[in-house]
């Protein structure tokens, strides 16, 4: 959808004093990171009245720091770790919005005999076990009918997935974005689809993944903030949508990837972007949550107020 | 026995552990020296020499009676004699990473003494044993005699007021020996020096002490052998030998007799 | 007598390590008060989920698995780099060659250690031994070097003097002599095999306490995470009791300095 | 004559080192002739990342901000530890409590540190030198601890007989005595805290070799990834090349061993 | 010269680097020694005797010159020589994690005597010397002399044909060294054994040699004297004596005297 680009400087923002504001997010080249360069690069932050300061951070820390407190407001927020699982040990927290679906696959070589999930069974498979993105691939593979347990399951950490598959150590690498773009530019591969299977078996078209959470009394505090907050993600997502070569190379610069495979990426449609307030996919966030909690993940079904409703 | 005389041991003796079972190495001993009297301790091998002049420098503890030197317990009250005690141990400990003008410097240093005056000490000392030229040698580039020579300097160089010299001289040459030895007796005699010499070699006990300690095993005074009031060194060493003698016959506990 | 005071001296040493604990454990308390519970959870909290570990079969079994791993990999090392240590230390020339190959692999981090890891071998065990290896083989051919170097030149005239054979030299002189520096690279060791260990787990491995101690992290369970850090810290103790043990043993003929 | 024959060991040192670094870079090159070239690029491609991260500014800064870092914190632990295992060596009862400390840390793996780390400090910098820090510390309490007690006791008598203050003891002969082994724990040490800042860099700093090396491998440039390494080798072989020179200098009293 | 002889030096010299200088220790060394001839070395300190055994041990290399002992150069053909040649040093070194015990069997574990065989023999030497009490204590729990008595009997038990000893007798008490002595000369011409001692006592040397040599330095013989032709011990002396003042006036390279 082409949203009409808001032009940079709005005259009555730009007299008040912007807002500063440190967001703390993954680091590069996460799926969470995707937009802040391109945010910086493009101004967003200042035409929503916000000077932001992104402070990317590695995922164990940016988990700790939110989790803790430390950062009230967490930029890459995970539906199922950072509001499920800390909702679960007590703490207040609230998801604002969702800015991308998920979406993860299984990689395998063009020319494999794996054409399903199922066809995976005794097989050799790579994949980054303590990560909500190998989490909810669980839950498909359940779906598929597929017994995990009679995969033979390599963890490994999230920079040595594609050493693993290219080197031919695993006949499949449970993946995630960029990764399985820059995999595919560099030889011949392709992703198994079940994403489909989500629609068919819950009813519902969103799949929420990860967006912006933050603390109970974070929220109270910055009440003014959070429309500003959705304003910028929405336009750096239509930026994203709508100029896929222009922020195909500020996200390329940003990451030190190639610009051709971002844009390829951007058009593809893996990333998922897909904004919207949290009270306003109930239902399929509930199926989120109800996914988790059969597969373990989660232990209890989060309180309904851990979702934001869009301010009035 | 006098507390003011410099040296004074009272009913010492002195308990090692070895594998787990008591050593007795010295026994009682009794003894003392007076100011600037200069005395030789000799003894056979293992008799326990060693042993008292360790209690003598506060290094071990008496397991019982009592060690005085100036006045002071040599243990108890250990910094009180900095500077007082000085001594020439059996084997050179030179210190390796030590010039040998290092190494002479090192009491002076703990002394505090000023580096340009202990420079020059040293270099006086250094001219006086005849290793000018080895001043800058490290100990591993000396002989034995040669390194022995620098550790008398060491000590020397404080000047102390009691001096112990644990079998010192024993890796010179004899000609070497006997020269530092006079330079070292009229050294002792000039600033009247309270000495001990510990040595097995009879002659050398003849001829440097006043007054000659026997020892026997454990450690015990067995014998004292006067020599002022000997006619003539030869007789002070028959004297002598007579203690060794002696203490060898007494020596029970320890079968040390070759076969 | 001799046998109290040996007994006094491991008494003090065990009363020690507990009275540490305590200590460490009172702070711990303390801090909780004023961090929030999410990542600073209570004692008691965490001696359940320690507890766990040792009970449940299906827990223990990753920390013996770690245990294992370290254990085999430490003494593959151990023999590797004392050998080469051994060979440094006899030979300028091949210490000329081995020192630069045995700094590069120290200045190799484990992150890369990992990749080529992934790269050149495909058993998952292989693996985490090839990383453990690689961190601690220069550690132990470097200390070993130095002391054989450091060894009294004297000894060693003493052993040409008797026209021992190079083998004899190294048996009856040369590795007595090193005794206390092999000792101590152990302890060194052994942390640096247990924290390169962790690291090595998370690539293909589904055992081990690396793999769970970072599954605890990413769910956030902070109590199990510092009962599996613990759990590494009692392994490390048990190995380093025995180290000490061997120490006694080998280190019995040292005159014990009565202060310094 | 004197000089040609050190110039002739230094020369023979030199060239060992660059046929060293032929020999890997040849066995390299053969082997990406049997890999795939994504995870093994040629020489010509690590060769020019190399280049790039010592001309570019941007990217020179990362390996001067983890030298600085690396540096800092090791001299930093250097201090802390030497003053540490110099009490352990000179008091039983401080070393009884001090050693399960340290042992505790050394079973710690940096994975937990990083934890504590996040927990306990907020400023990154902070947070990166304390995990160094606990890392390498032990190293250097123990070495200096067990160095200290391996001081000949012949020394330590010397000097208590000329009645050298306690400060004096450390400054004469104790602190001279253990300079080889402190010279070969820096030597170990050094790789430790160069691996560890690596990691401890991936939490919360942008800046320096750990956050460039993590991204080189997340986007699978691996010549990026292996060149990033290569500087940090080189880093460590710049300060290794110190330590021998510091080395040289305070060892000079030592005899030259004729042969082993 | 007779190579047929069990050790002869032939115009040897030896250099060593001190801080970058040369260092000349031997300079145009020459004598030989007989099969079971026994003789002694002298000098003053510093003048090269160790460096000469070192050599004579194939531990230096000469920098001049041609060293043989029983027909095989030592530093060339260094393991034809093993249980051939034994010397007991100027210090002790003995191993300090082995017991006394254990130090005396040093030798036979390197010759491969069996065990059981070794043990008896340690204990003969043990008990020889004296020290039967003290077979399992270590090294530092021994006093100086009983250290030195253990290096001996190390170096006797593997009874080699030619024995060097480096100023073995200058740690032990005077009666305890001629015990020692005699004992060690009774077992030396018993075995014919070729014996080189060096000591800086010039009584020692003239009771136990045949022949003996008087060093200058750098390293060179200057004088020698055969005591069999003289007639008594005290003239042996006196010539030894004249040799060391001959010594001593000649070295100009070194200024060793006092001032
Ligand atoms: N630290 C120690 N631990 C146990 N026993 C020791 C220790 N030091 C000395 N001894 C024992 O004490 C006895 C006396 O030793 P000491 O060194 O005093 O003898 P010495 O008279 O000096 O002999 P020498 O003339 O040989 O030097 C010896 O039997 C020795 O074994
Ligand atoms: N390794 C070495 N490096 C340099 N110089 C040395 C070395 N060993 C000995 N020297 C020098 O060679 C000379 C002769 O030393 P050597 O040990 O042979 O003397 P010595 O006759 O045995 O003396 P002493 O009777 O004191 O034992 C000395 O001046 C010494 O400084
Ligand atoms: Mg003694
Ligand atoms: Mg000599």
């Amino acid at each position: 959808a082409a949203v009409p680009l808001v032009p940079l400087a709005r005259p009555a923002l730009a007299q008040t004093k912007l807002a500063a504001l440190d967001i703390p997010s993954l680091a590069m080249p996460s799926l969470g990171a995707f937009p802040s360069p391109v945010i910086k690069e493009k101004g967003f932050d200042k035409a929503n009245g916000l000077d932001v300061t992104f402070q990317p951070k590695a995922a164990g820390i940016y988990r700790s720091d939110f989790a803790s407190g430390a950062s009230p407001l967490g930029g890459s927020g995970s539906l199922l770790i950072d509001v499920g699982l800390v909702s679960e040990k007590g703490a207040k927290i609230i998801y604002l919005f969702n800015i991308n679906d998920y979406w993860g696959t299984v990689a395998v070589p063009g020319a494999s005999a794996i054409k399903t999930l199922k066809d995976l069974s005794g097989k050799k498979l790579a994949a980054a076990l303590p990560t909500s993105n190998y989490a909810i691939f669980r839950y498909f593979a359940k779906l598929s009918g597929l017994d995990l347990s009679t995969v033979e399951v390599m963890n490994t950490s999230s920079t040595a997935l594609v050493p693993m598959m290219v080197s031919g150590r695993v006949d499949g690498v449970q993946l995630w974005e960029p990764a399985y773009s820059i995999l595919a530019s560099k030889g011949d591969y392709r992703a198994l689809d079940f994403i489909g299977l989500w629609r068919e078996s819950n009813k519902v078209a969103a799949m929420p993944y990860q967006g912006i959470a933050a603390h109970e009394g974070w929220v109270k505090a910055n009440p003014q903030l959070i429309p500003r907050l959705y304003a910028m993600y929405a336009q750096a997502a239509d930026f994203i949508e709508s100029s896929p070569d222009e922020a195909g190379s500020i996200i390329a610069k940003a990451s030190k990837t190639d610009p051709q495979t971002m844009a390829d990426l951007i058009r593809s449609k893996r990333l998922g972007f897909n904004m919207y307030w949290a009270g306003e996919q109930r239902a399929a966030t509930e199926a989120m949550f109800r996914a988790a909690l059969e597969i373990g993940f989660l232990k209890d079904m989060p309180a309904p107020d851990v979702l934001f409703d869009k301010p009035v | 026995m006098n507390p003011d005389l410099p040296v004074t041991f009272q009913n010492v003796s002195k308990r090692y552990t070895q594998r787990d079972e008591d050593f007795l190495a010295c026994r009682n001993l009794n003894f003392s020296v007076a100011e600037g009297e200069t005395i030789a301790i000799v003894g056979e091998t293992g008799c326990g020499k060693s042993t008292a002049m360790q209690m003598l420098l506060g290094l071990q503890q008496p397991s019982e009676g009592r060690v005085q030197v100036l006045g002071c317990d040599p243990f108890k009250e250990f910094d009180a004699l900095r500077g007082q005690v000085g001594i020439v141990f059996q084997t050179d400990r030179l210190l390796p990473w030590r010039t040998a003008s290092q190494n002479i410097q090192f009491g002076l240093q703990v002394l505090r003494i000023p580096k340009a005056r202990r420079r020059r000490i040293a270099g006086e000392w250094l001219e006086r044993l005849g290793l000018s030229q080895f001043a800058d040698a490290y100990p591993h580039q000396l002989s034995g005699g040669m390194r022995q020579r620098v550790a008398i300097a060491r000590t020397f160089a404080i000047e102390p007021r009691v001096l112990l010299a644990d079998e010192a001289f024993s890796a010179l040459d004899e000609i070497t020996a006997s020269v530092i030895r006079v330079d070292l007796l009229r050294l002792v005699r000039e600033q009247r020096t309270t000495t001990i010499f510990i040595t097995h070699s009879v002659p050398e006990a003849a001829e440097v002490a006043e007054r000659v300690l026997v020892f026997g095993r454990p450690g015990q005074v067995v014998k004292e052998v006067n020599v002022r009031d000997l006619s003539s060194r030869e007789e002070a060493a028959a004297e002598i030998r007579i203690g060794l003698q002696m203490a060898r016959a007494e020596s029970r506990r320890c079968e040390t007799s070759p076969t | 007598m001799a046998v109290p005071r040996a007994l006094r001296e491991r008494w003090r040493s065990q009363s020690a390590l507990v009275l540490d604990l305590v200590l460490i454990a009172v702070v711990w308390q303390v801090s909780t008060y004023f961090l929030p519970p999410i990542v600073a959870p209570g004692l008691s909290a965490i001696g359940r989920a320690l507890l766990d570990i040792f009970i449940e079969p299906d827990l223990r079994i990753h920390l013996i698995y770690t245990s294992l791993r370290v254990l085999v990999s430490l003494l593959g090392a151990f023999i590797i780099g004392t050998a080469v240590g051994l060979m440094m230390g006899g030979s300028d020339w091949f210490r000329d060659y081995m020192r630069p190959l045995l700094n590069l692999m120290q200045g190799i981090p484990a992150l890369s250690w990992i990749v080529f890891a992934v790269i050149w071998f495909t058993e998952v065990e292989v693996r985490i031994a090839f990383i453990i290896l690689m961190v601690t083989i220069p550690t132990f051919a470097l200390q070993v070097d130095s002391a054989v170097r450091g060894v009294n030149l004297d000894f060693i005239q003493l052993a040409q003097a008797f026209r021992a054979s190079r083998m004899q030299r190294y048996a009856m002189v040369l590795l007595p002599a090193i005794v206390p520096a092999i000792i101590s690279v152990w302890s060194v060791n052994l942390g640096n095999a247990i924290r390169v260990a962790v690291v090595a787990e998370l690539i293909g491995a589904t055992t081990g306490v690396g793999f769970q101690l970072l599954n605890a992290q990413a769910v956030l369970d902070m109590a199990a995470a510092i009962a599996w850090t613990l759990s590494l810290v009692l392994v490390l103790f048990f190995y380093q009791g025995i180290i000490m043990m061997i120490e006694r043993r080998l280190l019995a003929w040292r005159p014990k300095g009565e202060q310094a």
